[in-house]
């Protein structure tokens, strides 16, 4: 499995959140210009960029995401006024966050698309997949599982058992 | 600030009267420079003709070595006076910047020969310098014999403004019409000021080149200019020196007196001509000479 | 007269203080004590582990475990506990999210070991001498339980049935558990017991907190002098109190601390401290990013703040590092 | 000012030619180089040149177009169409000034003056260019001068130049020449770096990116009724 | 205890409503989707997943009898969630929820995956789509468990109609909107109606005069008892959402009382000013107007205003002011100040205009250099009988042009400017061309790049134009220049430009120069659509909902976009448009109430701690504190759904209708069920 991952063909999976005003309707449109572009993005639709709960990027990175991309209108463009500020703020504190728990700075990406700007959706996706491509695998799942082989082995447990059978 | 100063090889040949010149203005404005440590050519026009890549490093290695020349300097800041010079260094570092595939070929030859470039020395031309970095109002605290009276065309020419404007506008370029005017000369307004000279191509297709530099001149004189001053080595060449051969090519006498802009800075600068190479033109510029005087023009 | 309901309390990976506070029942012990049976209690009285091994299978009505896990052997004690009870509870902030030991997950063991055995200051050690987990002295194997890659809650290595969470649980809360426990009327497995609410409804300083925060700076409570009757968010002083679990009483807030979070979040939150952040940055003021980064930077360890007690058991767990 | 200014040769060469040209004018599609436009995109770092939309600001702010036999403009066409052998034989890539108006100008972003350079590039290492053309002499001279010495010096070089391609303009320069000379403006000298060794180094061990290959002899195609 | 109050770990759902019995449908829209992702791979795949009864794949699921499939699975398998994979939800999401509901199954049960837009239309490897095809299936169908059934939420519609921008796709929406017998505010920042249109001469290809037909359009909007007209007025706050529109609008100073004015100009004449001495706005300051002006003759409505940047009393308070003396009804207020209206409405129309390009920003040409150049729009002016020469065409020295050449694209089709086609500019070339040439009778050229006469009408007026004796240089030109090379270029302007057709540059000496500038947004287009919160494009135009389906619709409900402030539009586009708007908005009003999502967002009392740091965050003040309960408490109102708050509740007691945190935590599982370790078991599981 590892090895698999490490494989020059290993394609990272990267989880998305884009609002529903902007950058979905950016990557909708991206699709009617039938623009090309990495198929390793899967998008989830929020309302907003700021519904994005911190919650939602670690559970994704938890899951086996390599990276998580969000989405949101343009500062000042927000179709709520301010959520996307109130995201910029979390993404700022998450991104330190995330550094000082291992994962590299360009496994989260937050990216102002409005709804006009089908090419910045494909050109931000290229670029984000490239770079993640470049990083390697995340596989926090996969990482955990060998982590865990450790469990249910008692070191000494052989001697012990030695002993109980002279006694 | 200190400046490196990257002759490139024009200013060390035909255009020695521009080396000459410039150097004499900035020791009298005590502008701190000093001389590109083995220097090579910038590869130019010609070079790009025939190896792009060569071409890069060779634009590279001296951008390099200023970058190694300057380290201890917080700015890297390299004169080039030389048009050609100008465009192709910083064409080199555009380029770079923007292909980090070729930045990175350029960036380990240079390694192999000790050099390291990271392209962050700025590419100056002496008229970003004077006006941006000294100031008009600095300079003409120090102007002496103001140009008055004399009509000065400024000629800026292609490579200083194009393809790149990152000292002056592209289409209307007036840094050096502000220097002139801080001289204390009338400028002319006139539209020629970036059309091609036809310089690189006198040494070739003269037939084609003369024309091109011909509607200049004849366009400076129409425009009642006593002299064209000209930021650029082959620009003064062209226009100087083939005077003869456009008069008899065209049946005109058009006589007019194309300098270096530094030359009619240095004039109003109080400095010696010998020290500005008026000695090294064709003809010296007399007409300046007798309007400063107060006479009357001896051509017109 | 029946049988007394048999009960056993056991240490981990901990500080102690959850031990404490069963002693911290005061007079209420006695209560406990009459009415139940202490068959394993290694802090204050002598059994063994053999002891317990001869045990019948689910013959101990209950075992309180405190402690994270962070060795084989204190993994080999879960395991043997939850053979013999009928009902494990995950006793304190270590046993139910890791605690503060599992922000030792913030490192590699590796790395640890290298500290702890090597680059500390006050170690002397040219041998470079590390713990090994079996060892021949005097023709005898001598074995040492074995430090696992990973600081684990209880959970992550057996069944938990309730959780009494805190650092340490409060003697009401125990009180009540230990009532819970005989009245016989038992909630659903997986209950934390403790009100599922954020520490902000308990607060005595509820109402001194403003509709309209926003935050301009951050201060550590060292650093400012603090209106003991203000709310300290109020004040600029990261309070977890708001993605806390009631419980505790705000008992910190009362001594004029901020909540640092040790009774985990609610039942409707993953990630404590995602959630705080969340919450906590969305009403700073800036809207730029260099203005935003400012004020941030007066919260220079975000996994220490949001993840004190839990770092175990939030959702990446610990630090990806890449020599594990 | 006196009529003379407008001179003569400033009109068109419309003289009659003295016999009928009856060269055939037709392409058919086995004569073009269907790789060509994008070798020389590449090569130019001009994608955008397949965005020309054929408008002629370029020819119409180039100073030199009235000498070139095909336009700026005909020439991003022809690149783009693959007109491979009239694009290297034409005479617009060596007149070329690079005074960079058209790139400035193009309303598309095209750079011209890079896409000539390709050209330049092109023709040179496929061997295309006239033999006594000045320009693409002066190129290889001027070339070979910095690869050895690390710097130009222009007499000498112009000399070479003129002795390659046409003795007569040496004479006919001589003069310009000898008060240049006197006034200290050129000379006979060489210039160099100190390290010429390794320079030379350093330029060889830089590739040139992509090896231009001179494609081959079109297919055979069957002269066409005119 | 509560029931719920159980730890959770992390690593799934811990609860979930009802048994769910989904049916999936796969769309291949045709060859749309179904060349790119192998549609039955995907149909058999969510057959195997859990929860789900039945999986079927249908060439256009959005047909009757793809609905009707729906149907009949709801009522014969007694499904009780449904999926759908095809386009965008933005698209048919509407479509497939009308479906369910018509089975009889609320419509929140339903969910869409959008594998057209987002995976079949921007992948080109068929694998790796399906791949994400299947992902992105198995997220939705884990997030239908989740799903509950909702109320729908429906706001009534006020029916009074705000309409900015009195050009002509304002007028002839407010004419319609007020026929239908609602009512319009009309506002207008200039101090008069009529925008561009009004300073027209003729319009193409019709050649009939543009005051005559649109000066009667604006005197039926002053007189319309259903329209309040507000010139020189701006709207400046909005507030609300479809239906319920709160509006203030500043009616800045005229200085003159509209109501008294009638227009009779006795004010103008007696101004101390006894010669015009200030450039004229409306005549694009080829004449001069005096401080107390009407912008022209029929301006609408015909009331005077002062200008108090060169009024004398205004700097210096020191005038005669003959002109109030001269006013016998006593219109003229210099004290007047700004007035703010506050008014209520349930829809808008932004009919915003456009600006012309600043031809300088083009300096090749000369503009602002010679005199003698001049932008199209100062053409018209000077083409104009009411204009200001009285329709003659006469260069600034006086004299009438022997030649004229008009440049096309100045500003369109550049990088350096605007990259698009301004659409008019062929055509009103062509109607200048021949203009000139009738008032004239000079040799006039036109340099164009390629002619664009797409229209009713149009490219027969080119064909006109051709037997007219007009020159057509194919070629954009190059330079505008003052220096001759030959005699004839002496004193004239000299345009240099390569004959594309011929295939040779030519120098072309001309006495006047007609810059054909193209269309931009307005400066203030960004304001405008945060004050209304729409969206532009990237160049500044208002964006439509959907660029064919829904061209004057915007991305917020219940406002709406006619005329040039979406894009370049010449006058029967614009006034189809404002048609089209105002068929919109009486729709709206006459259904009287419209349909909301019911994403609100909403707090469980019992679980909420008071601890109030979700108040601030809501940008529409829709939570606040109940100092009873010390709680705090949304009202659905004015929620919006945006779900911010619901994101940064730290105790985790918001949640928000239709993107819960158990459905998006559902789908991100769904999403990497791939990942992992679970990758080789899951595979294997499907091989």
């Amino acid at each position: 499995m590892p090895e698999k991952n490490i494989k020059s063909n290993y394609e990272p999976k990267i989880v998305a959140f884009f609002c529903n005003w902007c950058t979905y309707t950016a990557a909708d449109l991206a699709g009617v210009s039938r623009l090309k572009y990495a198929p390793n993005v899967r998008v989830i639709r929020i309302m907003c960029s700021g519904r994005v709960d911190p919650q939602f990027i670690l559970q994704a990175f938890a899951s086996g995401a390599d990276g998580v991309l969000i989405g949101g209108c343009h500062p000042g463009d927000c179709h709520y006024a301010e959520g996307n500020y109130k995201m910029l703020r979390r993404f700022r504190l998450l991104k330190r966050m995330l550094k000082d728990l291992g994962i590299a700075d360009e496994r989260l990406r937050l990216e102002w698309i409005s709804a006009s700007e089908g090419e910045k959706v494909k050109l931000v996706i290229n670029e984000m997949v490239e770079q993640v491509k470049a990083l390697g695998p995340l596989a926090i799942p996969q990482h955990l599982k060998n982590i865990n082989e450790e469990l249910k082995h008692f070191p000494g447990e052989e001697i012990r058992e030695e002993e109980m059978a002279h006694a | 600030m200190k400046y490196i100063y990257y002759p490139g090889c024009s200013l060390k040949s035909t255009g020695r009267v521009y080396e000459e010149s410039l150097l004499s203005v900035m020791d009298v404005l005590n502008i701190d420079y000093k001389e590109l440590d083995d220097w090579n050519c910038c590869g130019a026009t010609a070079y790009m003709a025939v190896d792009d890549r060569k071409a890069y490093v060779l634009a590279a290695r001296n951008l390099a070595l200023a970058e190694e020349q300057m380290k201890n300097e917080p700015e890297v800041n390299i004169i080039a006076p030389c048009a050609a010079c100008f465009m192709v260094l910083l064409k080199t570092q555009k380029f770079l910047e923007e292909n980090p595939e070729d930045k990175a070929a350029v960036v380990a030859a240079l390694k192999e020969s000790g050099l390291n470039y990271t392209g962050r020395a700025k590419v100056r031309h002496p008229l970003d310098v004077l006006v941006n970095d000294y100031g008009e109002a600095e300079i003409i605290k120090r102007i002496t014999k103001p140009l008055k009276g004399i009509r000065v065309a400024s000629y800026y020419g292609c490579q200083t403004v194009r393809p790149y404007s990152v000292f002056d506008d592209q289409r209307n370029p007036e840094t050096m019409d502000r220097l002139m005017k801080a001289a204390g000369a009338e400028v002319v307004d006139w539209s020629m000021k970036t059309r091609c000279c036809g310089a690189s191509l006198t040494g070739t297709v003269q037939d084609v080149a003369l024309p091109l530099s011909y509607v200049i001149v004849h366009e400076a004189k129409k425009r009642r200019a006593d002299a064209v001053a000209t930021a650029c080595p082959l620009c003064q060449f062209n226009l100087e020196c083939y005077q003869t051969d456009m008069n008899s090519k065209f049946k005109s006498d058009l006589k007019i007196d194309v300098l270096y802009f530094t030359q009619l800075l240095g004039i109003a600068l109080g400095i010696e001509p010998k020290k500005l190479g008026m000695n090294r033109l064709f003809t010296e510029p007399e007409n300046l000479y007798k309007i400063l005087e107060g006479g009357n023009r001896v051509y017109v | 007269m029946p049988e007394k309901p048999k009960i056993g309390f056991y240490w981990c990976a901990s500080c102690g203080g959850c031990e404490e506070s069963v002693v911290d029942l005061a007079e209420d012990i006695v209560m406990v004590a009459d009415a139940v049976d202490i068959v394993f209690w290694p802090v204050a009285m002598d059994f063994k582990r053999a002891d317990v091994e001869a045990m019948e299978d689910g013959s101990i009505l209950a075992t309180m475990v405190n402690g994270a896990i962070r060795t084989s052997e204190q993994e080999e004690m879960a395991e043997l506990i939850r053979r013999k009870s009928k009902i494990v509870i995950a006793y304190g902030s270590c046993a139910h999210m890791g605690g503060i030991p599992s922000l030792a997950n913030e490192f590699s063991r590796t790395q640890i070991m290298e500290f702890m055995y090597q680059e500390s200051p006050s170690v002397v050690n040219p041998d470079k001498t590390r713990p090994m987990t079996s060892v021949k002295h005097n023709s005898f194997n001598v074995t040492l339980p074995e430090i696992r890659n990973l600081v684990r809650t209880l959970d992550q290595v057996i069944e938990v049935d309730y959780y009494l969470p805190g650092c340490p649980p409060t003697p009401k809360l125990l009180k009540d558990a230990v009532l819970t426990l005989l009245s016989g009327k038992l909630p659903p497995k997986g209950t934390v017991l403790s009100p599922d609410e954020a520490l902000c409804d308990q607060c005595a300083r509820k109402d001194t907190k403003p509709s309209d925060l926003s935050f301009k700076h951050f201060y550590r409570p060292h650093a400012v002098l603090l209106d003991s009757t203000k709310c300290l968010l109020s004040q600029g002083v990261v309070c977890m109190g708001p993605a806390t679990r009631a419980g505790c009483e705000a008992l910190c807030i009362s001594a004029n601390m901020p909540c640092s979070g040790c009774f985990g979040p609610t039942s409707r939150v993953r990630d404590q401290g995602a959630k705080m952040l969340s919450s906590l940055c969305s009403n700073i003021d800036p809207k730029d990013e260099d203005g935003i980064d400012a004020v941030l930077e007066d919260i220079p360890d975000p996994v220490g703040t949001f993840y004190r007690y839990g770092l175990a058991s939030s959702l990446l767990r610990k630090k990806i590092t890449e020599d594990m | 000012m006196e009529r003379s200014i407008y001179a003569e040769s400033f009109a068109l060469d419309v003289t009659a030619k003295d016999r009928l040209d009856t060269r055939r004018k037709i392409k058919y599609e086995s004569e073009l180089d269907k790789t060509f436009s994008n070798r020389i995109a590449e090569s130019a770092h001009g994608e955008q040149l397949f965005g020309c939309i054929q408008c002629g600001t370029c020819s119409a702010a180039c100073p030199v177009s009235h000498y070139m036999d095909y336009t700026p403009r005909k020439i991003i066409q022809m690149v783009r169409e693959g007109f491979k052998e009239e694009v290297l034989k034409s005479s617009t890539v060596w007149l070329c000034a690079s005074c960079y108006a058209c790139t400035v100008e193009c309303p598309k972003g095209i750079k011209i003056t890079d896409v000539m350079y390709a050209l330049k590039r092109e023709a040179i290492s496929g061997n295309y260019y006239p033999k006594n053309a000045p320009a693409s002499i002066l190129a290889n001279n001027f070339f070979k001068q910095v690869l050895n010495n690390g710097r130009n010096s222009e007499g000498p070089l112009l000399m070479k130049m003129y002795l390659k391609t046409n003795p007569f303009m040496l004479l006919k320069n001589m003069m310009l020449g000898i008060k240049l000379f006197t006034r200290g403006r050129i000379s006979m000298k060489t210039e160099k770096i100190r390290d010429k060794k390794a320079l030379k180094k350093l330029l060889n061990s830089v590739e040139s990116k992509k090896k231009i290959l001179s494609a081959g002899k079109p297919a055979d195609v069957k002269e066409a009724a005119v | 205890m509560s029931e719920n109050n159980i730890k959770m770990n992390g690593n799934g759902t811990h609860k979930s409503a009802g048994t769910p019995k989904i049916g999936f449908y796969v769309c291949h829209c045709g060859h749309n989707i179904a060349s790119q992702v192998d549609v039955e791979d995907v149909q058999k795949f969510a057959a195997g997943l859990p929860g789900v009864t039945i999986s079927r794949d249908y060439k256009y699921m959005c047909s009757d009898p793809g609905q009707e499939l729906i149907q009949k699975d709801i009522k014969e398998l007694g499904l009780n969630r449904i999926v759908v994979a095809s386009c965008s939800p933005l698209l048919h999401e509407h479509t497939f929820r009308k479906a369910a509901e018509k089975a009889g199954l609320n419509p929140y049960f339903f969910h869409m995956v959008n594998i057209r837009e987002n995976v079949s239309w921007v992948h080109d490897n068929r694998e790796s789509a399906t791949k994400k095809a299947k992902d992105l299936t198995r997220a939705a169908i884990q997030r239908v468990f989740f799903h509950k059934p909702l109320e729908k939420k429906s706001v009534p519609i006020n029916p009074d109609v705000l309409i900015v921008g009195g050009g002509i796709a304002g007028i002839t929406a407010a004419l319609t909107i007020a026929n239908a017998g609602k009512h319009v505010y009309l506002v207008e920042r200039e101090p008069t109606i009529g925008g561009h249109m009004a300073m027209f001469d003729k319009t193409f290809p019709t050649l009939d005069c543009a005051a005559c037909i649109l000066t009667p359009k604006m005197s039926s909007v002053k007189a319309h008892p259903n329209i309040t007209l507000w010139t020189y007025s701006e709207v400046e706050k909005v507030e609300g959402f479809v239906g319920n529109y709160k509006v203030q609008v500043k009616r800045k100073p005229r200085y003159v009382i509209e109501e008294l004015c009638v227009g009779c100009m006795e004010c103008i004449d007696a101004c101390i000013y006894k010669e015009a001495k200030y450039p004229d706005e409306f005549n694009q300051k080829l004449s001069k107007r005096k401080p107390i002006y009407i912008p022209f003759p029929q301006a609408t409505p015909q009331v005077v205003l002062f200008d108090p940047e060169t009024c004398i009393d205004f700097k210096s308070h020191r005038c005669k002011k003959t002109c109030i003396e001269s006013c016998d009804r006593k219109a003229i207020d210099l004290k007047q100040v700004p007035e703010y209206k506050d008014i209520n409405v349930g829809t808008v129309i932004l009919s915003t205009g456009f600006k012309t390009y600043n031809a300088e920003l083009s300096p090749q040409y000369g503009y602002g250099k010679y005199p003698n150049v001049y932008t199209s729009l100062e053409i018209e002016r000077l083409v104009n009988a009411s204009g200001p020469t009285s329709g003659e065409i006469v260069t600034r020295d006086g004299i009438k042009p022997k030649s004229v050449g008009i440049i096309h694209c100045v500003g369109s089709r550049d990088q350096k400017a605007h990259k698009w086609c301004s659409k008019v500019c062929c055509m009103y070339s062509l109607k200048l061309a021949h203009l000139i040439k009738e008032h004239t009778d000079a040799e006039v050229y036109n340099f164009y790049i390629d002619m664009r006469t797409p229209g009713k009408g149009y490219e027969e007026f080119y064909d006109k134009l051709m037997t007219e004796g007009v020159h057509f240089v194919r070629g954009r030109v190059a330079e505008v220049s003052d220096w001759a090379l030959v005699p004839e270029e002496e004193n004239k302007l000299t345009i240099r430009v390569e004959d594309t057709m011929v295939g040779m540059v030519r120098r072309i000496p001309v006495d006047m120069v007609v810059l054909a500038v193209g269309l931009e947004p307005r400066e203030d287009a960004g304001d405008m659509r945060r004050l209304f919160n729409i969206s532009c494009s990237n160049e500044g135009w208002f964006l439509e909902r959907h660029p064919k389906l829904a061209p004057v619709n915007t991305f917020t409900d219940g406002i709406f976009i006619a005329g040039a402030c979406q894009g370049p539009k010449d006058i029967p586009d614009s006034v189809a448009q404002a048609g089209a708007a105002a068929a919109e908005v009486l729709s709206l009003i006459s259904a009287g109430s419209i349909e909301l999502e019911p994403n609100t967002a909403f707090i469980t009392e019992d679980n909420c701690s008071g601890c109030k740091s979700c108040i601030p965050i809501c940008p529409y003040t829709a939570i606040s504190y109940n100092e009873g309960t010390k709680k705090a408490y949304i009202n659905e109102a004015l929620c919006k759904g945006c779900g911010t708050c619901v994101a940064a509740c730290p105790s985790g007691s918001i949640t928000q209708n239709l993107f819960d945190d158990e459905e998006i935590f559902s789908e991100i599982d769904g999403l990497l069920k791939f990942a992992g370790i679970e990758l080789e078991e899951t595979e294997a599981e499907h091989a």
